[in-house]
């Protein structure tokens, strides 16, 4: 198969018809500016003045020693303005929005992560905007909103569905089909139709490009593997374009494993035999659905890993064998977090924590003069709340507890 | 009798001067208040019915159809079930059937299998509104072979060129969303609608049914004349809630 | 005078005796890497592998637009590695603490951020970390005491004085004092006993040497004002060091003006009419003081800049007419940090923000083809609990309201 | 008569194998309570008292003076309350007083101006931890000036270099912290402190004052032949705190 938007038998563009001549226009409006050069010039000069990219690939001596085996180098996407590998696609697809010529934007959110980033795009670019977030998310994600409302935008709670991340994700299509003249919809991650995957693995490929150079210049040589956790897949896509060309680097999805694969409590839909083909939210992947295609319930710790689909492309690069995947735990995620804070000073975002438990499994295998690379999606302490929670912190629940008294509990 | 000599014929014989489709959620609120909404629809002169399956991400729909989709499957409503039910709907009524659903359900299901079961329930037609004609390869191929109709859809934001594209692919009628957005909403009627009905008719040969906002006799008459087929969704899901079942037999009798 | 340590009238080293020793090897150390061109390029290389620097320089352009004056440039301290430039001391500081063969180091921490820089700086270096901090603020900074001690450092809460950062500084000192042979005391800002204002000065430094060559590159030529905000003065002497020998660069330091100059409740120490000569906590400057020379309780909705003395060399500096100071109340920040978000999509640190309120008031009587800096010195997403109380926000309440009561409130 | 002086008389007399030196917080818990702590020391035989003027920045302090310190500023003790009390224990007592405290106190005060007054109360030396010599130049030449011996400090950290120099600026005598630390915790006296205690010696002709964690009559015993001086601090504190003032008296008493 070699259709347009197509990776192997995965994407697509199941749209509905009301959608036709903006996807028209938002794909020729791609091409061109994939065509210019020019226009990925703009994009890294204002990640470089705006964001802080390159963000550095840091040598994380401790732990290398820890495990004994591998030199670990972490890629710090958390160093990114709003603190993700999020900012890269928003501030791209902002530049796009610009050069169409809309005014407003809209976006999906899980954990929050992506909502700022947009809410903060939109600020920068004076766009109007608005952030649909499964009402159990806003509850849960509160300073998210907050900062998103600060920066301008409205949070609109979507109250359909499991109310979480996928539900957001069509009720920003209902309004993107009621408003596509003025407003450009900012999908988070290498999901949804065409040309959303290859957009956003185009912008997101920065990560990748640097982190090619880097690792030459600082290691000397290739990777022997490369870690990413996989929520859709957006962080991961970018750091693999830069080693997919050679087939020496070894590249591994981590997947959340919530309670284990066993559980059904889980979001694996490549490592556990729970996932299967089907199309949703737009295209064509592997699935956490049942037998009739009624999409279910995931679980993981890292909101941002919590969702049903998974990027095209990397259906394709699992299917070809290119991508390995694994899945790590809820328990597993908290143990890495703990130990890369203490030996490294690094707070990692949970959804990043994943990749670390795999890196972690596998880094004493390899030989000392062997390098890998983790992807640090995204930076921890946006997540005070869920970890405090996690780590069961007795002083943080005293200091919730006597703020919730003091508003009034 | 495919789709499309059914109503080809059903407008021909002149005593309607436009037909009347509804719609309703499978196993909202229960397969049994379906069944006799339906007849009470059959009763009272509609013309068509589409029932759709339930999709637990019905991306192009309002907060009214989400909700009944949702209910529906959290109630325990299987694709299994709606196909025994529009079996025995199908053996039960004269007029044509159509399922609507998103493309998921048949994927999933099996397309082809799908198609067949659909061809021995006596399925007229499909309106499927995530499947545009460039992911259709498979399924056109099979609408042909089983003879059940692909209803496309025209929107207000399709063009002449695309229309004809849309109309090329599409079989029995072409479903015309009133308006942008998702269902549910009322439509405002007025000089950019009227352009918009001409443009689908000039690209077109096909009847034309119109939906999306349309609840009450005034819109049925302004459609008169302009369209073919009259679709009222939302309106019978929020009848039903608030007035029960008995009422939608003199609502349906007091729209044309 | 010209007594080494000195800065016109103000700094010296008033120390315990006990200290002597540790200080004579600590100047000495200090020296010889300041003299050693090896120290710096390994300070620079690992700011630019574990943090993120050179941290870029942004042009504001709806900012500037909206004045309708000077072309506003931020300094973008706020990407740093744990969010302000304290990281840039800290790291330095390591650094030193390695040369010196010490395992261990100490801090005192008002808002917490020098605490989490140092905790972090300790778990990269492996050294053991204790960190003092008064009473109140580690009940009003929970949050960033848990990452201390999830960065494995312990953390002692300061009972004495106000319990605030000047009391957390005594106890540092008294810890020092007991344990100087294998402990270095980090001191977070360009304050305390010589060598400690020099050596903080010199680290940051790389904020003033970035921004100057980041301003000729992006605008072509030297800014008409440079502003900081000054707690104890790091972030400003490290911006400012970059356009001292300039005088037609004019520096502005920006002081917490509380709830007013007249109030009462500040923490003004130049600015103000309040503010007299002294000496306490090692070094002498412009304190907070009463006529018998007992320190005052200051004021500031930022708890960085509530601090009852500031830099030694800035004292000079403002005594010399070089540095202008001016001060922003708590209201003016609140909107100054409001206007940002929604302009720029940037949310400064309530320290940094007091650095806007000023440069936005001056803004306007600039021409179009002059330049400002803004020294961005954190990033506020740290502050949420603070801001959201401060703009008294409905929903996070009710959020806090309800995990209070999750927790047993 | 000069501290220098009053003490080598009082050593060479030779009743006393060694000297007590005790320590109060001006204003802590009260003047009134001061008052009757002094005269009980005096009672008992103590030989010189350094009386603490509250700052509230005592980095060299531990608890339990700090909070001394912190509890009589709150209670309102202010610099000119100290200097009246001193005037008149002074008048009232014949034995040297010193005044013990920060260098800010004298700093915003006047330095030269407390000086003056000091003289006039008839206070005898200057004990001011977070004044090295190398700020003390006009500190110094004051302290020539007015005839009020500035006290230093040793620590077991000062190379005998430091200590010759240190010597250089003292008069009266030197102040041997016992340890590394802050005021208030025991000390070991051990080998170590032995040998710390020789180097003092060795390098300055001054007599020695030993304080730091000295509590009980063992402490004294134990530096007596050693020090000259044994200085009682944070005790005589704790002491009054929970035994009252009277218990002051037998406690000093049963020292020697
Ligand atoms: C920090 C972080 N990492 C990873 C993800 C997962 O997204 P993706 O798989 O597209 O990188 C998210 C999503 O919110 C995130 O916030
Ligand atoms: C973000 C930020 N800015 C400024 C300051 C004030 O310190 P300084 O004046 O030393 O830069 C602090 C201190 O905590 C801070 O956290």
């Amino acid at each position: 198969m070699n259709r347009p938007g197509y990776y192997g038998e995965w994407g697509g563009a199941f749209i509905p018809e009301v959608l036709y001549e903006t996807f028209r226009a938002l794909n020729a409006a791609f091409n061109r500016a994939k065509a210019d050069p020019a226009f990925w010039q703009e994009y890294v000069s204002l990640m470089g003045t705006y964001s802080c990219r390159p963000t550095p690939l840091t040598h994380a001596e401790n732990l290398s020693r820890h495990f004994g085996g591998a030199q670990i180098f972490i890629k710090r996407e958390d160093l990114n303005h709003t603190g993700a590998h999020k900012a890269n696609n928003v501030m791209g697809q902002g530049l796009l929005v610009k050069r169409m010529g809309k005014t407003r934007v809209i976006a999906e959110t899980g954990a929050g992560q992506h909502g700022v980033a947009t809410a903060t795009m939109a600020a920068k670019f004076g766009f109007a905007c608005t952030i649909y977030m499964g009402e159990e998310d806003v509850m849960r994600q509160r300073p998210n909103v907050f900062w998103m409302e600060k920066l301008g935008a409205t949070v609109v709670p979507v109250t359909s569905g499991s109310k979480t991340l996928k539900d957001a994700i069509n009720e920003a299509f209902r309004d993107w089909v009621t408003r596509m003249d003025d407003t450009h919809y900012v999908m988070g991650t290498v999901c949804g139709p065409h040309p959303f995957p290859e957009m956003v693995a185009w912008f997101q490929s920065i990560i990748g490009r640097e982190a090619a150079k880097q690792i030459r210049d600082q290691f000397g040589g290739q990777p022997s593997r490369v870690y990413a956790c996989v929520g859709g897949g957006s962080n991961a896509m970018g750091v693999f374009q830069g080693f997919l060309d050679d087939p020496k680097v070894e590249l591994v999805g981590v997947e959340a494993g919530g309670k284990g694969l066993d559980s059904g409590m889980h979001a694996s839909r490549l490592a556990s035999r729970d996932g299967s083909a089907g199309v949703a939210q737009g295209y064509k992947t592997m699935f956490l659905q049942n037998s009739d295609g009624q999409m279910m319930d995931t679980h993981s710790v890292a909101a941002g890993l919590d969702y049903v689909g998974v990027s095209p492309i990397l259906a394709d690069l699992w299917r070809q064998g290119r991508v390995r995947f694994a899945a790590a735990t809820d328990d597993e995620v908290m143990a890495a977090l703990d130990l890369t804070m203490k030996k490294e000073g690094i707070i990692p975002a949970l959804e990043s924590a994943h990749a670390f438990v795999q890196a972690f499994k596998e880094a004493g295998e390899l030989r000392r003069d062997e390098a890998i690379i983790i992807n640090m999606s995204g930076r921890g302490d946006k997540d005070i709340f869920t970890i405090a929670h996690a780590f069961n912190d007795p002083s943080w629940k005293e200091f919730i507890r006597k703020k919730g008294i003091e508003y009034g509990a | 009798m495919e789709l499309s000599s059914q109503i080809t014929t059903a407008l021909a014989r002149g005593d309607k001067k436009i037909l009347l489709m509804t719609h309703l959620v499978l196993g909202y609120p229960s397969l049994d208040v379906n069944r006799r909404v339906i007849a009470q629809m059959v009763e009272n002169g509609v013309d068509l019915i589409e029932m759709q399956i339930p999709f637990s991400e019905p991306m192009a729909d309002g907060p009214v159809i989400v909700r009944a989709n949702q209910e529906a499957i959290e109630k325990g409503i299987t694709v299994r079930g709606c196909l025994d039910f529009a079996r025995e709907i199908t053996g039960a009524h004269g007029i044509p059937f159509l399922f609507m659903t998103y493309y998921n359900i048949l994927f999933k299901f099996g397309v082809e299998k799908f198609f067949r079961e659909a061809r021995e329930i006596g399925i007229k037609g499909f309106i499927i509104p995530d499947l545009p004609p460039e992911e259709g390869e498979e399924f056109f191929a099979l609408s042909e072979k089983y003879g059940i109709a692909p209803v496309l859809i025209f929107a207000p934001t399709s063009t002449p060129e695309r229309m004809r594209e849309l109309s090329g692919c599409s079989r029995g009628f072409i479903y015309c969303a009133a308006r942008k957005g998702v269902t549910g909403r009322q439509t405002d009627f007025d000089e950019e609608f009227d352009a918009y009905m001409r443009r689908c008719r000039e690209n077109t040969a096909l009847p034309l049914a119109v939906g999306f906002g349309i609840s009450r006799k005034e819109d049925v008459d302004y459609l008169t004349g302009k369209a073919d087929i009259a679709v009222i969704g939302t309106k019978t899901i929020n009848l039903v809630a608030e007035q029960g079942v008995e009422a939608v037999g003199p609502f349906i009798a007091g729209l044309r």
